[in-house]
């Protein structure tokens, strides 16, 4: 059970001033997962710095001559019992690849925590609901060990193509009632996270979502419709993850901001989606 | 211990090792990875007159050892940073230079105007590779007549260290390179990115917004090595050199090829601490190589 | 299986994959690694009027990912090309180009003129980027007039298919292919190499005889894609586009950009088999995507 | 013992005919050796190609973003009993430091048999030496081998920093007579091996010797001074292997000629050496 760095915040902005580290952190674990995705645990000698849901890591693919930039990947959990940082991760190209080929021992280097986080409940008493889809909803585990240590009863709605595609789904049972969309009808309803039965059965106070972008757009139409405040977790292409290239941009109320400094987690309120 | 100080006209600096505008923000991004103290200098983000957006996303694309990038300028404006980021960054114990930028002479000049009003701005880097509005945008930095044009009118207003930024996408830089000096530039940077392009073959669709960008990263090394050799060859004033910089042997190549201070640019987007490495790593090959001063190396390439 | 047939001006091409002078020697040898016959064309090394040594050991940098090199047009003339080289490989089932270069433009007509005369050989491409010696050394590729100027002459000279190779290191090189264009070029390809510089920092001397040399390979794609996008908009001739073409989506980045065929350079050198892995690459892209014709997707960037 | 491919030969013309050939080979063993070399044998599920002593392989660096061309790597041995082919490589750089780490079952795509080769002796009884530097020595034991089942009975000199940079003597002992100098004495005679005892104690009709530029000047000077028959293995920078791209130039008495294709073996008579 993860020791919440959250146990005393209130306020969603502590981010700023949390520090930025470059580790070299070893692999303890480096598993292949159903369909095309690896789990890796990490560890070191000291204890890993505070990191909240949300934030990610700028990781190093060494090796790799297609891999010029740090790859950006969600912190998919962190067991402080075992001073463990878990990635899980989708093989797509050569340096993700390359990352599949790392062995128990090895040594990855990784920048973190960046980023803000998704921001806590106002209140103390509120329906949560997690929607992820694809391998979004890496970030969402994290965040619903921390909720529920605060004493929220989170609900994790997962979406993927197919059964085959659905990830870590034990994980998510043991932090709050987990339901499942398949494309296919392979596992759980058929059809998107936005059409399962759950969303007519329960009110939910804020959603939480992190998955491919038609997916966040469907979610947060569904969240602005029915007056659910929502923030979503968006994934540009980056370089530096430190708010210094501005290369990740997106729009919002305010003008372009920094996806990887100003972001990842956005209220749906400051975006400009045409939702 | 070598001496590693440096001077680019009235600038001093504790080492010849800068950051490039654009890619270490305004250091504070940095702070957590580095000390800050160390670095001769901090170049910070290309400032214009107004604020600007800059261009939509996506912004940036990687290609074979390197990258490119289209972000177009987005900063708050002269003003905004005057008055809440250089309070902010002031007191940094370095230099902190200011890129200026702009799309027309009168831009540039009243941008610069600010910038000298302000203590502890040492020098500006001037960005000719901006398109000129009132010539169909063309770069100033690719003739020598709107090169030399703009920086003959900043030199006009701005009295401390004037360094140059000059474009690659050019026949002849070291001409440049020459009218930019007798124009008044206390110094010239090279090389900006070069003009590049990337596509998604699937798609069959541009990979960034502007459909072309500044190509920047390990893979430019061999011509803004080349160019700096070039100008230092044809100019007497001091040159910064940049372009592909990923590590200290790096940057002790451009100074053989004349260069008098580096910067380093895209290196810090995949280590946030290059900049301390590569000023341990030229002292460690100044005394490894007998040499006293970073100055012994200056353009001391064997060439015969 | 679509269409792949490609014509260049008269120049009729099975497929629109060649190879790049100097980095295919003569076809030979490669035919132990691939069946030359499969190929669009061969374009044999620079040729001169007369014979040359070329220069002196080292000519070759590995950077990254890319490779300088300062060959200096080394080969045995253009009579030497026709009595005994010629012969042997004039009935290679596949189209043999010939690459034409010289120091002065009587050289590059007296050179041009021997290879009208041989019938298996339909077409030249003129290397354009060699320094004028009547100008002080200044690449012909260079300028509009000097560019212009070798291209009228050798055309009059000429009346097969001619290529012109023009030079990246210029301001605009979609003036200069217009340039081209005007002289009467059927076709221009792009990119020849870019002007780098590699030092060897432990000895502090350069790693090529010649200080710099021709930059290719992986790293200069970008700047290479951007060029063949600029001058396909510029001009109506047919382009030939190459530039660290490395792979069949590579090759198809091209085509959208604007070339109508490639040529594959420096790859030959990693893998002696990657043209066919291309021209394959080419093919299973068309099919995968509904196109009848590589036609279909020369200049199909969707830029709105 | 090994097959030789020389039994019917008489033209040492006879490796412009070699067809060359692109081959994904298996590691069979990757022994780091004493020093800073490694041992690498390969083998294939056809019969490895005709070799012959002096040629060479280009070698792909998979995985190493500084290595853009091919490697060239001396042809060490061929054993036709285990179908193996030897390689004896020195680690320098960032590509060799990855070559170090293929294992057992990895696939290494070599292009050969590339180049030239020594040529043999013009009479059936002839004095051979053959001198070899660091890890210049590897082309020299093929040669050996070859030479030995020719009939003849091949003297070595093998010159080397020191002992531990001394390697496979005794792969060299069961083809010949093996001498060894180190400069710091510290096995064999000390010095270089133009200084070891051998040279004045035997007369040798032809020297074969490949090493360290330097140390192939002396022993060239050495030769023509007593008008022996000298080839020397040049190892020049090279690009494409096959004579295409004129990068690899060394001058000849008849202009530039190309080291991967008119060489890699040169008779002293042929080059330019002030000597």
């Amino acid at each position: 059970m993860v020791a919440s760095p959250w146990t005393h915040i209130h306020s969603a902005t502590l981010q700023k001033d949390m520090r930025k580290y470059l580790l070299d952190l070893t692999v303890n674990s480096n598993e292949r997962l159903s369909g095309n995705y690896i789990l890796m645990k990490l560890s070191s000698e000291e204890r890993l710095p505070d990191m909240l849901p949300g934030q990610f890591a700028e990781i190093r693919v060494d090796g790799s001559p297609t891999t010029f930039l740090r790859r950006p990947i969600s912190i998919h959990f962190v067991d402080r019992a075992t001073n463990e940082l878990w990635f899980l991760i989708q093989l797509v190209g050569d340096g993700t690849r390359k990352l599949a080929e790392l062995k128990k021992g090895d040594t990855l280097n990784v920048m973190l925590p960046l980023g803000n986080s998704f921001s806590m409940p106002a209140l103390a008493q509120e329906e949560l609901l997690l929607v992820g889809g694809g391998v979004g909803i890496a970030p969402l585990l994290m965040l619903g060990a921390v909720l529920r240590n605060l004493g929220y009863q989170p609900t994790f709605l997962l979406g993927a193509r197919s059964k085959k595609d659905l990830l870590q789904l034990d994980a998510f049972e043991t932090y709050g009632q987990t339901f499942v969309t398949t494309e296919d009808a392979s596992f759980g309803e058929k059809g998107f996270v936005t059409n399962h039965s759950i969303l007519q059965q329960k009110k939910f106070d804020k959603i939480y979502t992190c998955g491919p972008t038609p997916m966040m757009k469907a979610v947060a139409a569904y969240a602005a419709k029915n007056g659910i405040d929502c923030e979503v977790s968006l994934e540009n292409k980056m370089a530096c993850g430190l708010g210094a290239c501005l290369c990740c941009v997106t729009e919002t109320q305010e003008g372009h901001k920094c996806v990887c400094s100003d972001g990842p987690v956005f209220n749906i309120k400051d975006l400009k989606w045409q939702i | 211990m070598a001496d590693l100080t440096t001077n680019i006209g009235k600038l001093v600096m504790k080492n010849p090792v800068m950051t490039a505008s654009g890619t270490f923000g305004y250091g504070e991004e940095f702070a957590d990875f580095i000390d800050l103290s160390r670095l001769g200098g901090i170049i910070v983000k290309g400032t214009t007159l107004k604020r600007r957006e800059g261009n939509p996303y996506p912004r940036m694309a990687e290609t074979p050892s390197g990258m490119i990038n289209a972000v177009g300028l987005q900063n708050k404006g002269v003003d905004y940073f005057v008055e809440h980021i250089y309070p902010r960054i002031k007191d940094t114990d370095t230099n902190i230079l200011v890129n200026v930028s702009g799309s027309t002479i009168d831009d540039y000049v009243a941008t610069a105007e600010r910038i000298n009003a302000l203590d502890k701005i040492p020098a500006i880097e001037l960005n000719i590779s901006c398109p000129n509005v009132k010539e169909g945008g063309m770069a100033f930095g690719t003739s020598c007549t709107s090169a030399a044009g703009v920086v003959a009118a900043v030199r006009k207003a701005y009295d401390k260290t004037l360094i140059v930024k000059l474009s690659p996408n050019v026949t002849n830089i070291a001409e440049i390179a020459k009218a930019v000096e007798d124009a008044g530039a206390d110094s010239v940077s090279l090389i900006n990115t070069l003009m590049g392009m990337a596509i998604d073959a699937e798609k069959r669709k541009p990979l960034i917004s502007t459909i072309t960008g500044g190509l920047s990263g390990a893979c430019v090394k061999p011509i803004a090595l080349r160019m700096v050799w070039q100008v230092a060859k044809a100019v007497k004033i001091p040159v910064v050199g940049l372009g592909g910089i990923m590590n200290a042997t790096d940057a002790i190549e451009f100074f053989l090829a004349g260069a008098s201070a580096i910067e380093i640019g895209t290196a810090n987007f995949i280590d946030p601490t290059v900049t301390i490495k590569v000023i341990d790593g030229i002292n460690d090959y100044l005394d490894r190589h007998g040499f006293k001063s970073i100055r012994d190396i200056v353009g001391a390439l064997e060439t015969a």
